[in-house]
């Protein structure tokens, strides 16, 4: 019961701040906005058992990369309304109407699986063992440290790389 | 011992340091220090390691640092086997005559070389030190190593150290061609030997030499057919021949010499040429178990040892003269393996690491001398300038011309008997070489030393001895030659005492000796499960010794020994007691003279065969093209034209109208197809879209 | 019921408060030492020795005009304070104050709450604090307050960064997130981990002054530079936001330093059983010693040192701290697989 | 000086040409550490000071011009609001002007009180100077121990004549009153109190990395360059050239002391920073010898009632805490007023060189800048 | 439905992805579609964790972090890229992006 209510007004409310992010003009709104869509889903993160997760969101997400917006918003000292020009043949409504088709198919397939096969195979797989409740951070590190030690290093890569590449955009001159 | 893996790390660190601190920061004396710091503490624990080895019972030793390969499942010959490596080092006999040989003559040369190599920059004097280390690394690594893979790695790895110190000076184009071409060539070698390995896996599941050779061991001998061990040991050949330079891969070795001369000596005379050698003594028992491919390498052994000794007889270049040499006696130890004589070929393998070494550091000094002359009809008479050069390279060319006592002459000896009982014809082979050996050594000799002094003049007529080096240890100009400075002659004083020396571990059983280093060598090359049935070849064969009498043995001897003095005496008539016979025998001999001075046209034939063919191949890959793919389309045309000869109509309105059409069609439907293209991330996200949905759709309604 | 609800909320309400008031005690604090370093006697005239000056501060600052600058942006603007506010007040949630004590029967622990993953909690949260400080000078639509929300962000992270590292090494010290956790842990080890980790902890405070913006890393509200910085156009309530956030950071550093490095609630030498009477003192006041003297070392540097440059605080920062800190992990690391 | 004024800003767009780089940044006149109503026009990349730009004159009150029109003991007042932390130094060049106009004999006696009112008044106008500059930089005990001896020298001027700031000390020909009994004593207690001060100041900054870090490479100036800008005072020594008017043209009684001039090395803002700690100590040795030497005597020399120099100009440099204070006077020799009057303010000549010293610097080096040239608005604008 | 099973996560992250969706298909400004990519990128972590959820293992949240890991990654190089056009066309607006077409 209690986590119903609290699943739906999560729910509610990550959808519309995440509306609102795409639909405020003002992009440091619009910032503001994710911050606290990203928040929530943290929350969400929570109740799903997954608190490592949901610090890592609001570290990562929350406290680096919608700072990182935020600061590119204040340096993109627009002079005018980026809105102002628009292409006459970006077809935003096909975009639009197709998206809200995808959406009702998504949901109705959803459903109509979950409906279909009840009762998913999470009693089975929590009699196999793996108790997600406890050491969620030391399983986290267990995975990530041996079965997914190598995707784990080229991600520290890419990270690299991806500092680099953007040093290398942001600096005026090198 | 249980820190033998320290003894190839050591000159590891050693490179590294220099690598990546001493080519920027470091003086020479600090990369000098590190370089022949880090070799000293190798050879101190070879020498630790060995006498440890001596004192053991078992006689071998194995360390295992660490799993390199975890066990993989891999089809073998019997089922699914474990492809697995660790970083494992084996302390055996043989290994452990290697390691002292490599750090010890490693050593010499790296303090040799801290003079040599004063002339370059600070950078290019620590980037050599920290090849050399790294060269130093790689050897003992593939000598220690307990399997093929490390053994591999450690091949590979001299190969690589080969390759950067044969262009050292890669400013010089000969000198990066002359690396490329070691490369290449060691490739084909490589190539056979990684095949070998994936072989000898699926053959008998392991790596390790003790498990193949106990495997093999357990198989029979292949005396008739060419069974799975034989192509194994070929393949395992085929890559000795490209690392030892034999027929017919030998030509990368001449070339070679554009490096340094420390580097020749060490790598391309002492230690990494012998690589090959020592794979094949290491898979001994395979090759026992091959006798047919022990045949070829018998041959190819003697044919390369008397094809090198003759090109040797003719060429000017010193360098290039020791290295023809080098590869004449790469062919003895070949011929020593190949008639079952692991023992002596690893003998020979030693003696020849110092004496070649030595004459190599003594070349070096005689060119450093010259400054930088190589070419022997430009020296003479040097013999009273740098005496300690002189005495020292006489002992090293006494020593591998085979004169008692000095240690070429054991184990050449101990080869040619070998050879003896086993095969005539080889035989008179080897003993041609030999006197050839001794011919052309003393006429290096004569030509360098003796004689009239036939070089340029030098500015200052008086000549001392050290007036070549200026406050900063740099060249300043040029002083005539002049004696080497102690780092140069220090080694070289102690290479001589080697290559006098090394020989009395081997005095055979005729000259009242224990032949005490194949005694001590043979529990390398036999199975450890000796005790069963099937007494190995090896063993058999160093039982066969005994049975032909001593007298024969020391007639033998005597006989080398005469061929020796034969080919001396004959060197000193034409280079130093009648000079113009020289001319006259070379006039005469003209053809033959050519003929060898080329190289028996050994490049040109590469170079017009496998060079060429490739070119020519895709030359006519090219005329084809031209020709045949052209000819159809002029053909083509041809009977268009004809065609619409017969019928201009059909050509003007059918023919012309539907090119038009097709280009019409072509540039109207891309100026509505480039609209597609509007450059709008949202135009083909919206694509993407459409896709996703329709996929979406589709498993909506199948469901 | 009681024990799920009311006890909790009992207990954010008198921690809150009890936070509230240290802080603006903390001002008053920060003023007479800094005066008594200076030889002067600070704030004397309200209640004896001035210790009535918070609540004349409060009352002051309450009732003062509360100006939004004219094309400021007005949402944002009320925003910020509290957006700088709520983390550095939700970080108590999770400092153990003492261990569990009995009240009135009941079996009550000094902490909210211990969840296992403490430790991230407190960077993440410490982490949303730079929003404030970005759009309250965003928001202001003014040049300094822009210069100095940008600077105060970047230095917050940098640091954040160093600051992250340490907490790394004392992770691997503790063996676990949980703050009580880490407390316990120097129980068993009988030994406070400054002593154990002397360089975290060195990185750990001066990341800290950086993280809260003080002396000598003052550089975002340096008012002889940028003339207050971020908060410039701001006044009334919401500058006192601004201002009581700024102390209350000091508080979590101070109460977090104490946690990891000076072993928290626990008694100095805590294996050394001839210190046993010390015990009688109750846990939480050694908590609250603790953090005083830290506050105490804040005030003092403050009174004390110059002011480092922009430049030269991230330059300390990227190039001396953080490789430091890392190395400091491989040290811990090695040691731990080692040892 | 301090305190969270409210600060005007305006923003300028650089150019027409687009530019994220380049910012202008209004510094004053309202900033806590522009030291008065200076207003500086810093063009910035990013921290980075590409341009400066000195806007003064926000305190202009047309001294000169007064001057003009007061008689000529009337101007010592308005002397004092020149330099209003100096004002004993103004006071004596414009006294020693006169003299020197009127060739006014001056009594010994009131020479070398004045050499002490001088010298006190440079030791205080230094503790104003090392308390804001070390507040600029962040160091604010500094700013309070400076004051506390500043009071220490206000308290002895107000001891001899009555005021703590525009004291009025000095008189055309001599002094306006003699010291009170004991002053001399308590002179050289403050002597030996500062002594000890000093050493204090100096725990707090000399060799404080940060101050180092803050001061040191910051705004180099060498010799040649700063003569050419017309720097002077300390600023000019801080470079390097031994340029001072108490040696070079001995007024007072200079000539009868022993004091060195320090002088720096590198011409940074470090090197300034010395030069004057060590002034504090060369005024306190000058003040020593004075004050154990007074001789007896009068206070004035022979000057008419009424002063009414001959017609002539003539002028006469000083050297005040600032720098070389000058006076450039005409006289007609028939009005009760100066023809002609006019300052070579030092203040003036020395922030003329700012724009040098801040370029390619950080804003906060802005800061350290201005108080190590140590100006005084008052006798900037006049 | 007062139960709350994964399904519930499924959809909910399904309209949140769609939202994403229609931002990028919307919006003209560049930054702010950066910003539905990144919702787009939650509404995956939210599926990612509730499958972890449903299997009681946390492999999912391991994804997630990759995801995560990605997601920092894509913001700075993106960022970058914006700031870089920023200077050079003085705008965000993507359709003004069009200069690599034909």
């Amino acid at each position: 019961m209690a986590e119903a209510i609290v699943f739906y007004g999560l729910a509610a409310l990550i959808l519309g701040f995440a509306v609102l992010v795409i639909s405020t003009r003002n992009t440091v709104h619009s910032a503001l906005y994710l911050v606290v869509n990203f928040l929530l889903v943290a929350m969400l993160y929570v109740m799903l058992g997954a608190e490592f997760l949901a610090a890592i969101q609001v570290l990562v997400y929350a406290g680096g990369i919608v700072v990182l917006y935020l600061f590119v918003v204040m340096l993109v000292n627009l002079k005018r309304p980026p809105e102002t020009h628009q292409d006459p043949r970006r077809q935003t409504r096909l975009g639009l109407a197709l998206a809200s088709a995808l959406l009702a198919e998504l949901a109705a397939i959803i459903v109509y699986s979950a409906t279909g096969e009840s009762a998913p195979a999470a009693t089975a797989a929590a009699a196999a063992g793996a108790d997600i409740a406890g050491g969620n951070v030391e399983q986290i590190g267990m995975l990530l440290y041996t079965n997914y030690l190598i995707p784990f290093e080229v991600a520290s890569m890419l990270l690299l790389v991806a500092m680099i590449g953007a040093i290398v955009l942001a600096k005026r001159e090198l | 011992m249980d820190v033998i893996w320290l003894i190839p790390l050591l000159p590891g660190i050693g490179a590294a340091v220099n690598g990546l601190l001493g080519i920027r920061f470091f003086s020479k004396v600090q990369t000098a220090v590190v370089g022949c710091g880090s070799m000293g503490l190798a050879a101190l624990l070879s020498v630790y390691a060995f006498v440890q080895l001596l004192g053991s019972e078992s006689r071998v030793h194995d360390v295992v640092v660490a799993t390199w390969i975890p066990p993989i499942a891999l089809e073998t010959v019997d089922g699914i086997g474990a492809f697995a490596a660790d970083w494992a080092f084996r302390l055996d006999p043989l290994s452990g005559m290697m390691i002292l040989v490599v750090s010890g003559i490693g050593l010499l040369i790296h303090i040799y070389s801290t003079s040599y190599m004063l002339s370059e920059s600070d950078a290019g004097y620590a980037r050599f030190f920290c090849y050399l280390n790294l060269f130093c690394f790689f050897m003992l690594t593939l000598v220690l190593g307990a399997n093929l893979l490390v053994m591999f790695v450690g091949w590979e790895g001299v190969g690589l150290c080969s390759y950067l110190l044969i262009g050292f000076w890669y400013e010089k184009q000969s000198a990066s061609d002359a690396g490329k071409k070691a490369f290449l060539v060691n490739r084909i070698g490589d190539w056979g030997f990684v095949l070998g390995i994936f072989l000898i896996f699926f053959t008998f599941g392991s790596l390790d030499f003790r498990e193949v050779a106990a495997g093999a061991a357990a198989m029979p001998i292949e005396a008739a057919e060419f069974g799975v061990i034989s192509l194994i040991c070929l393949f395992l050949f085929v890559g000795a021949v490209g690392k030892s330079a034999q027929i017919p891969l030998y030509v990368w070795l001449p070339d070679a010499m554009e490096g340094p001369t420390p580097v020749s000596a060490l790598i391309h005379a002492a230690t990494m040429v012998t690589a090959g050698v020592y794979m094949v003594c290491r898979n001994a028992v395979l090759f026992t178990h091959a006798p047919m491919v022990m045949t070829i390498v018998a041959v190819i052994g003697g044919l390369t040892a008397l094809m090198a000794a003759s090109i040797g007889l003719t060429q000017t270049d010193i360098k290039r003269v020791l290295a023809y040499s080098t590869v004449s006696q790469l062919g003895y130890m070949f011929l020593a393996t190949g008639v079952g004589a692991f023992g002596a070929g690893a003998f020979h393998l030693m003696t020849h690491a110092f004496f070649k070494a030595l004459l190599f550091l003594g070349s070096g000094s005689v060119i450093h001398a010259m400054n930088e002359e190589q070419d022997m009809r430009r020296m003479g008479g040097l013999k009273t300038f740098m005496p300690v050069t002189f005495v020292t390279m006489l002992v090293g060319t006494l020593a591998i011309a085979g004169i008692p006592p000095l240690a070429g002459f054991f184990s050449k000896d101990e080869i040619l008997f070998r050879t003896f009982l086993h095969n005539r014809a080889l035989w008179i082979l080897a003993v041609a070489t030999a006197g050839m050996t001794a011919f052309y050594m003393f006429r290096l000799m004569a030509m360098t030393f003796y004689g009239d002094y036939r070089g340029p003049a030098w500015e200052n007529a008086e000549g001392d001895d050290h007036g070549g080096h200026d406050e900063n240890g740099g060249h300043g100009a040029w002083h005539g030659p002049h004696e080497s400075p102690p780092p140069m002659t220090g080694p070289l004083m102690a290479l001589a005492v080697g290559a006098i020396v090394a020989g009395f571990v081997g005095i055979p059983a005729a000259l009242g000796g224990s032949n005490a280093i194949e005694h001590f060598l043979e529990p390398s090359f036999v199975a450890e499960a000796h005790v069963e049935g099937g007494e190995v070849a090896a063993g058999e064969a160093a039982e066969e010794v005994h049975e032909i009498s001593h007298a024969a043995e020391l007639g033998l001897m005597a006989l080398s020994i005469l061929v020796a003095l034969g080919g001396i005496g004959l060197a000193y008539r034409l280079y130093i007691a009648r000079p113009e016979l020289a001319e006259a025998w070379r006039a005469r001999w003209a053809g033959v003279h050519r003929v060898l001075l080329n190289k028996y046209y050994v490049d040109e034939l590469y170079q017009s065969t496998v060079v060429r063919g490739t070119m020519s191949g895709g030359r006519g890959l090219w005329r084809f093209d031209g020709r045949v793919v052209d000819g159809a389309v002029n053909g083509a045309g041809w009977l268009t034209i004809v065609s619409s000869w017969c019928s201009q109509l059909f050509d003007r309105y059918a023919v012309d109208g539907a090119v038009n059409l097709i280009g019409w069609s072509a540039s109207e439907s891309s100026f509505s197809l480039r609209r597609i293209q509007t450059g709008l991330i949202q135009n083909y996200a919206l694509v993407m879209l459409l896709g996703v949905f329709v996929f979406v759709s589709i498993y909506l309604l199948v469901q | 019921m009681v024990d799920a609800i009311v006890i909790p909320l009992l207990k954010i309400v008198i921690l809150l408060n009890a936070v509230l008031v240290a802080v603006s005690y903390l001002v008053l604090l920060e003023r007479k030492v800094i005066a008594f370093v200076q030889s002067r006697l600070g704030p004397m005239r309200v209640g004896p020795h001035g210790i009535l000056q918070p609540i004349a501060d409060a009352v002051k600052l309450m009732t003062k005009e509360d100006i939004t600058p004219a094309r400021a942006d007005r949402w944002v603007f009320t925003a910020a304070p509290i957006m700088v506010m709520v983390p550095a007040l939700i970080v108590f949630a999770v400092i153990p104050f003492g261990p569990e004590v009995e009240l009135f029967g009941r079996s009550v622990p000094l902490y909210i709450t211990d969840i296992n993953i403490g430790l991230l909690y407190i960077v993440s949260v410490a982490s949303l604090g730079v929003y404030g400080i970005i759009l309250g000078g965003w928001a202001s639509n003014s040049k300094y307050p822009l210069l100095s929300s940008l600077r105060a962000s970047a230095q917050l992270i940098s640091y954040e960064v160093a600051v992250t590292m340490t907490l790394v090494s004392m992770i691997l010290m503790a063996g676990t997130l949980s703050m009580v956790g880490i407390v316990e842990s120097q129980r068993d080890a009988s030994l406070w981990f400054i002593f154990a980790q002397p360089v975290a902890f060195a990185i750990f405070f001066i990341g800290g002054l950086a993280e809260t913006n003080r002396a000598p890393f003052d550089m975002p509200e340096a008012e002889q530079e940028l003339t207050g910085g971020f908060h410039t156009e701001y006044s009334g309530m919401r500058f006192a936001l601004f201002f009581l956030a700024e102390y209350a950071n000091m508080i979590v550093i101070s109460s977090v330093a104490t946690t990891l490095f000076l072993g928290g609630y626990l008694r100095p030498f805590p294996g050394v059983e001839g210190l046993a009477f010390l015990d009688l003192i109750p846990a939480w006041s050694w908590f609250v010693l603790k953090t005083f003297v830290f506050l105490y070392v804040f005030l003092w540097i403050r009174a004390t040192l110059p002011r480092y440059r922009y430049d030269q605080l991230m330059r300390l920062g990227w190039k001396v701290l953080i490789p430091i800190a890392i190395g400091n992990v491989v040290v811990t690391g090695v040691a731990k697989v080692l040892l | 000086m301090s305190g969270n004024e409210t600060t005007t800003m305006k923003v300028e767009t650089p150019s027409p040409m687009f530019d994220t780089t380049e910012m202008v940044l209004n510094m004053g006149p309202q900033h806590p550490s522009t030291h008065g109503v200076l207003r500086i026009v810093l063009k910035l990349d990013g921290e980075r000071v590409l341009d400066a730009d000195v806007v003064v004159g926000y305190l202009h009150r047309g001294i000169e011009k007064l001057s003009e029109n007061r008689d000529w003991t009337q101007i010592i007042l308005l002397t004092d609001r020149m330099d209003y932390v100096a004002a004993a130094s103004t006071n004596l060049g414009y006294c020693e002007t006169v003299e020197k106009l009127m060739s006014v004999e001056v009594p010994r006696r009131a020479r070398y009180i004045r050499t002490i009112l001088n010298e006190l008044q440079r030791i205080g106008s230094h503790c104003l100077w090392l308390g804001t500059h070390a507040m600029d930089i962040g160091a604010m005990t500094v700013f309070l121990y400076a004051f506390r001896e500043r009071e220490l020298i206000l308290d002895l001027f107000e001891e001899y004549c009555g005021a703590r700031l525009t004291y009025n000390s000095m008189r055309v020909g001599g002094l306006p009153l003699d010291i009170p009994p004991g002053w001399d004593k308590k002179v050289n207690e403050f002597c030996d109190i500062m002594d000890s001060k000093l050493t204090e100041y100096e725990t707090l900054l000399t060799h404080n990395r940060i101050w180092l870090e803050r001061t040191k490479d910051i705004g180099v100036i060498d010799g040649p360059e700063a003569i050419a800008l017309g720097l002077c005072g300390p600023t000019l020594r801080g470079s390097g050239v031994a340029r001072d008017v108490r040696k070079d043209e001995p007024y007072a009684a200079y000539d009868e002391f022993d004091f060195d001039v320090p002088i720096g090395t590198r011409g940074d803002t470090y090197d300034r920073y010395l030069v004057r700690i060590e002034e504090f100590r060369q005024s306190l040795r000058i003040i020593r010898q004075a004050v154990d030497g007074i001789p007896e005597g009068p206070i004035v020399g022979k000057v008419p009632r009424l002063i009414k120099p001959p017609a002539g100009e003539t002028y006469h440099a000083v050297e005040s805490p600032k720098g070389e204070i000058g006076f450039f006077i005409a006289s007609d020799g028939r009005s009760t007023n100066p023809y002609r009057f006019r300052v070579r303010p030092p203040s003036f000549c020395n922030l003329q060189g700012l724009p040098r010293l801040v370029r390619g610097h950080m804003v906060a080096d802005v800061v350290a800048l201005i108080g190590s040239i140590d100006i005084v608005l008052g006798e900037v604008d006049r | 439905m007062l139960e709350i099973t994964p399904t519930h996560y499924l959809v909910l992250s399904a309209g949140l992805f769609m939202i994403g969706v229609i931002g990028v298909m919307v919006r003209r400004n560049i930054i702010i579609i950066f910003m539905s990519i990144e919702l787009m990128l939650n509404a995956v972590n939210v599926n990612l964790a509730a499958f972890s959820q449903q299997w009681q293992h946390v492999t999912g949240q391991v994804f997630a972090v990759f995801v995560i890991a990605v997601a920092a990654a894509e913001a700075a190089v993106g960022l970058g890229i914006i700031l870089a056009f920023y200077r050079n066309k003085e705008t965000v607006n993507i359709d003004e992006m069009n200069v690599m077409r034909w």
